[in-house]
């Protein structure tokens, strides 16, 4: 998905002058996943380039541009390294429209490669999206396919919202292909990415790939499984996954972040709210252990992998058990 | 071979510890090697703006007691540092304000009753910040002052010359942000001059708890460019300072920090409880510097201006705090409704159903 | 409750010479809230000092401090003013313990005021314990009376652990009189402030008074509501909230932090996994509104008050009723 | 009165822009007139750990290429910088390293298998803080500054004579972090020393681009403290100023900022591709002004180290690398449970059920 980012940046270069792209090591270097590699050499460096290593200071003269007509897109290196951005991107980032009834907006990106699976050493492996799903005023979406890659990040560019834009890293070097430049489905929409009939299996960003695997293992073991890919996480429109829940009765939610606390929360309380009289089960949460993200030798037992996610539909196909017997 | 050269950077100028001092305090003239004041018609205007200055916080302190405004936090003492950086930007520059600078915003333009939105608690910002080329009051120290180093940028990159005027205080210095700030504007040479109004406190914390430098605009050595140092209660100083600031930022010579040394005499807020912090005889000693007094006495020495017109600076300065007046007496109609737009660009599904609930709820009441 | 919260400071710092207070304005002023009054004179600006005007520093000195064997509590001045300090707390002071393994612990006290309904201009109002409770390591705790204030704080400085001390700011001045010192029970531990029988509001900190309130009047038209005051947030200890819904059968869980995301959303979510076979219909969520705080004239129509508190707990009424009658 | 007091602090010495230099790379003495090179003891000590550092940055490297490690963050040409801050110390002193500073924490006397316990992926941070007096390798930039400063603060509170170096790069400056400690020690006047690497590039980032200041070293100025420029290739003169500057900080004077002017010869780590933004040029030009080579040209020069010494220092850094290589060999068992215990002081339920659930998985697979 790396390539398809690349070009979505350079699409959104070549269509309007008012987007630059900066940050740390984004110019000759390409960026650290080599996102914004060439962007310097093709565009220039007007276009594109790099800043001093300050995410409170990016996101802030980004702000400052966007009052002026700008379009920036900043990226931040790695999740972890965002916060230092966090009161820029929660008490102006998010709040300048409102604040000013509209007379500002600020039309700007963050790019941040977040999640897992690669080996990264601490701090390099955050999911921080549940930080800004609770903060209103901004988009926060987030690709799970190269297609949505190229097509959300254009729409985000062209957002008049401030978007955190969260890249699954551990997908970058996904090897999709995918004819560009392509338009998928609006980025406010969920997409289902496999239709099923037993249950719903709920993912975005990195989790994704692993719940159509996972999809797949239970196919061949008779369970039909339904893949829900929400993509805008804020502001979520539920309409796709509560009529998914509604058919299925059964659902789980899947992310990589720790479970307390998490996204997945939201989404289970809502499809709960939603969806209750429908629901043979709770919905489950399958997601990150409750502790700071663990060293690369033991990554693997963090992150929800088929496995555990197989393990959430058994257990839902007992619960269904369960109500059936004594409901 | 480029890394050697990076060392030739020259030192700037280091700022004189001495602050630039064109009135005395008795409205005598000093001479200054480098500072000439302005001339009569702008030295005129300065004392304008400061008496139509002092009434507005007389006017906003009053209505806080009242309780007619949530909040407000008082310049007075500090008309000279705000009125004089004010006054030096030209016709497209924009002012990046804090919460303490309604007198700088009123000379600048801003509506002084929208100024007072935010204390009155209609909504955030009152005023729409492009028309007047005024950032919405910022709240959170140090900020605002990025943002005032993007915003210059962009400028450029669109071809107008647009330089900024960030203001802040002694304490904000002490953030993260303020730092980031003067080191994206250095780095990126774009024309901001940071004024930083040493009123002496943080609230109750003196500047000695805040930073351990000869002067706050000593700050500026560490990013390679200009600091100066200005007495804060001398209006044509800091208007002389800050203009020159601002033509050798937007000359491309680089931004730079302003420490304009001032004093907050009211508290910090009206709710704020400075008995229990400061000695009273600090008070008195700085009231004896009035930066109105002081510009005044120049004006009559000097025959700038005559009991007739100091008589209109007056009656302009009732007439706004008049309009204020009137105009906080009344209620606005705030409609609840409100609340969910311009949240994002357009409402989205789920916040419409949030508006619905709250109007059905509101129907019932 | 600033009585309450003085005083536990006041013991802690007679006790233990290694406790300091410090922070903006906590010396002579006492802090814009008086929490700390009189702490510097009687003990001395060794023991409670004001620091230069920089949060992520405050943090980071405390940070120091604890390693070095002391028993630093800060004062975020207000709520929104503890974003610059993000960074320190999510990737030191939460994960410090773990890093190390358990070498290096850090007993830091974050007093953070929180919350809205004082008329505070923008960013005075913000309730953000969603973003703390999601980060693994820290313990997230927020008294709902003035006895608990003085409990709790006394007992979160005397923890091992980093605790982020949230203080419902409108609950300062609750005239609620109390014998200090007191000692309630232990801050894991949520308690049943109110029994009932009917249906388990959820609370903590400053609406605990307010869930109070609505059980007084729910009561008066007949319906007993049983009201739970989480305290400490996490590490969540369920098992309380759990028994009671379990008996009551119906949930309302009520916060000010905007519903989106919020920590409701875990509550919930967590309560319907624990006690799906029990509900009679979802656990609801009554909390901000899904926009930035609102102006002071605006915030009573974000804050969740009697009136919303009562409309749920009437709707999962009519909802038992659709069970009963179609389930 | 005190406000006006506060504006008398005297402006602390400016840096020279010309790095202290006590050894030229030739490896001649160098006459300065504030600071002489250490005793010969100490200078050969200084190579020593040079020679050591240099095969050990040579060792991880190579098992970063092999896959043993997941990244290593080599120091190669910038060991000099490292070992003399490092041998300037204290013994109850304590270090506060980055990523790339496990020269430094070898020289300090760390473990060198659990100084590459964070690179290797086993741990985040293999040692025990207190028992090596050296804070964990610090990944988010400039954030263990502030530590060093409370911790200092709270040994002197404790009545400990306590001193701490942080280790830091030209890159971290820009961080808003490094400013809050940078005052928050001048303020306090804790024993803190920051030693910036300024090894010229922050991965792709040249320096022109973090700063404009004159030196990094300038900063102390806004600070109120000392700052000095020293040669970083120069272990005896990186040496000399650091010794200097702790005790001048340890006296009471003041903390400082101490800029080394080094160079990264390696790739940023071994996933980096420097060819993308830095000319091979630079490489070779530092590569002839290699630290190690210059101090043994003097040590030999003045014999105080001979062929056998310097043999012996070779199989000591032989040693070192093999001990490294073997433990590097094997393949430690690492426990899952061991994700539950120190998140808080004791397990709470939650996490306990979640290590149960955890083991059942495990049981099943
Ligand atoms: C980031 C942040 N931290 C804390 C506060 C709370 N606060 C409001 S004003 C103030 C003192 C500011 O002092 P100074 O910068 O000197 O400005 P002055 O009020 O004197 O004009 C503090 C601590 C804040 N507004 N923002
Ligand atoms: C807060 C933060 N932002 C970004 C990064 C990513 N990052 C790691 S090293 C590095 C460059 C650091 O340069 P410098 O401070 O000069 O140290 P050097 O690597 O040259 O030793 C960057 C941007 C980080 N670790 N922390
Ligand atoms: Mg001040
Ligand atoms: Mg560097």
């Amino acid at each position: 998905m790396g390539a398809a980012l690349n070009q979505a940046l350079r699409d959104a270069l070549a269509e309007d002058p008012d987007v630059v792209v900066y940050g740390e090591d984004v110019g000759p270097l390409g960026g650290v996943f080599r996102v914004t590699d060439d962007l310097a050499s093709d565009f220039g460096e007007e276009r594109c380039f790099d800043s001093p290593l300050a995410e409170s200071g990016i996101v802030g003269t980004a702000i400052g541009m966007a009052m002026y007509g700008m379009r920036p897109v900043v990226e931040m290196q790695f999740d972890a390294f965002a916060y230092p951005a966090f009161e820029q991107v929660v008490s102006h980032l998010a709040k300048m429209r409102n604040r000013t009834r509209g007379a500002l907006t600020l039309p700007v990106v963050i790019r941040i490669p977040y999640g897992g699976g690669i080996g990264g050493v601490e701090h390099h492996s955050d999911s921080s999206e549940a930080y800004y799903t609770h903060t209103p005023g901004l988009r926060v979406v987030t690709p799970g396919t190269p297609a949505d890659a190229y097509s959300m990040l254009r729409e985000a560019i062209a957002c008049d919202d401030p978007v955190v834009f969260l890249e699954p890293k551990r997908r970058y070097w996904s090897r999709q292909s995918v004819e560009l430049p392509v338009r998928t489905r609006p980025m406010a929409r969920s997409v289902v990415r496999r239709p099923g009939t037993d249950l719903t299996l709920i993912a975005y960003g990195p989790t994704v790939e692993t719940a159509l695997e996972a999809a797949e293992q239970a196919a061949a073991e008779g369970c039909e499984v339904e893949v829900v890919d929400l993509r805008q996480l804020a502001p979520f429109d539920d309409a796709t996954v509560t009529a998914s829940v509604r058919r299925t009765g059964r659902a789980v939610v899947v992310h990589e972040a720790s479970v307390f606390g998490g996204y997945g929360a939201e989404v289970a309380a809502r499809v709960t709210e939603q969806c209750f009289h429908y629901l043979e089960a709770p919905v489950l949460r399958v997601g990150g252990l409750d502790v700071p993200y663990p060293p690369p030798k033991l990554e693997e037992h963090h992150l929800p992998g088929v496995d555990r996610i197989l393990a959430a539909v058994d257990r839902l196909q007992w619960e269904s058990q369960w109500t059936e017997d004594h409901g | 071979m480029k890394h050697t050269d990076e060392r030739s950077r020259p030192v700037p100028p280091l700022p004189s510890q001495e602050p630039v001092r064109l009135v005395d305090r008795h409205g005598r003239r000093h001479e200054h090697s480098s500072f000439t004041a302005p001339d009569h018609a702008v030295l005129a205007e300065l004392h304008r703006a400061m008496v139509i200055g002092r009434r507005f916080n007389q006017q906003a302190s009053t209505l806080a007691r009242q309780g007619r405004l949530a909040v407000y936090p008082s310049s007075k003492g500090q008309e000279a540092a705000q009125v004089g950086g004010v006054l030096a930007l030209s016709e497209q520059d924009w002012l990046f304000p804090s919460y303490r600078d309604s007198v700088a915003m009123v000379t600048h333009g801003v509506d002084p009753v929208k100024t007072l939105t935010l204390f009155r608690g209609d909504w955030h910002s009152g005023y729409n910040p492009h028309h007047y080329r005024c950032a919405p009051q910022c709240t959170p120290l140090a900020t605002n002052a990025s943002h005032a180093v993007g915003l210059t940028y962009a400028a450029r990159r669109k071809g107008r010359d647009v330089a900024a005027l960030v203001l802040m205080g002694d304490g904000a210095t002490s953030e993260g942000d303020a730092h980031e700030a003067y080191n994206f504007a250095a780095v990126w040479n774009t024309p901001v001059v940071f004024l930083i109004q040493n009123n002496h406190w943080a609230i109750s914390v003196p500047v000695h708890r805040q930073s351990a430098a000869p002067t706050l605009a000593h700050k500026a050595v560490g990013y390679g460019i200009r600091g100066y140092n200005v007495d804060g209660n001398d209006a044509a100083a800091v208007h002389a300072v800050v203009a020159h600031a601002l033509a050798e930022a937007r000359a491309g010579h680089g931004p730079a920090i302003v420490e304009a040394l001032t004093y907050r005499v009211d508290p910090h807020t009206n709710s704020d409880a400075p008995q229990r912090y400061r000695d009273p005889a600090e008070v008195a000693y700085w009231s004896e510097r009035d930066p109105l007094t002081r510009l005044e006495a120049l004006l009559r020495n000097e025959q700038i201006v005559d009991d007739g017109l100091l008589e209109i600076y007056e009656r302009d300065a009732e007439r706004v705090a008049g309009r204020v007046r009137e105009r906080m007496a009344g209620q606005d109609r705030l409609d609840p409704a409100s609340l969910f737009t311009d949240v994002y660009a357009t409402v989205p599904p789920s916040l419409e159903r949030q508006r619905r609930e709250l109007a059905e709820e509101l129907r019932e009441v």
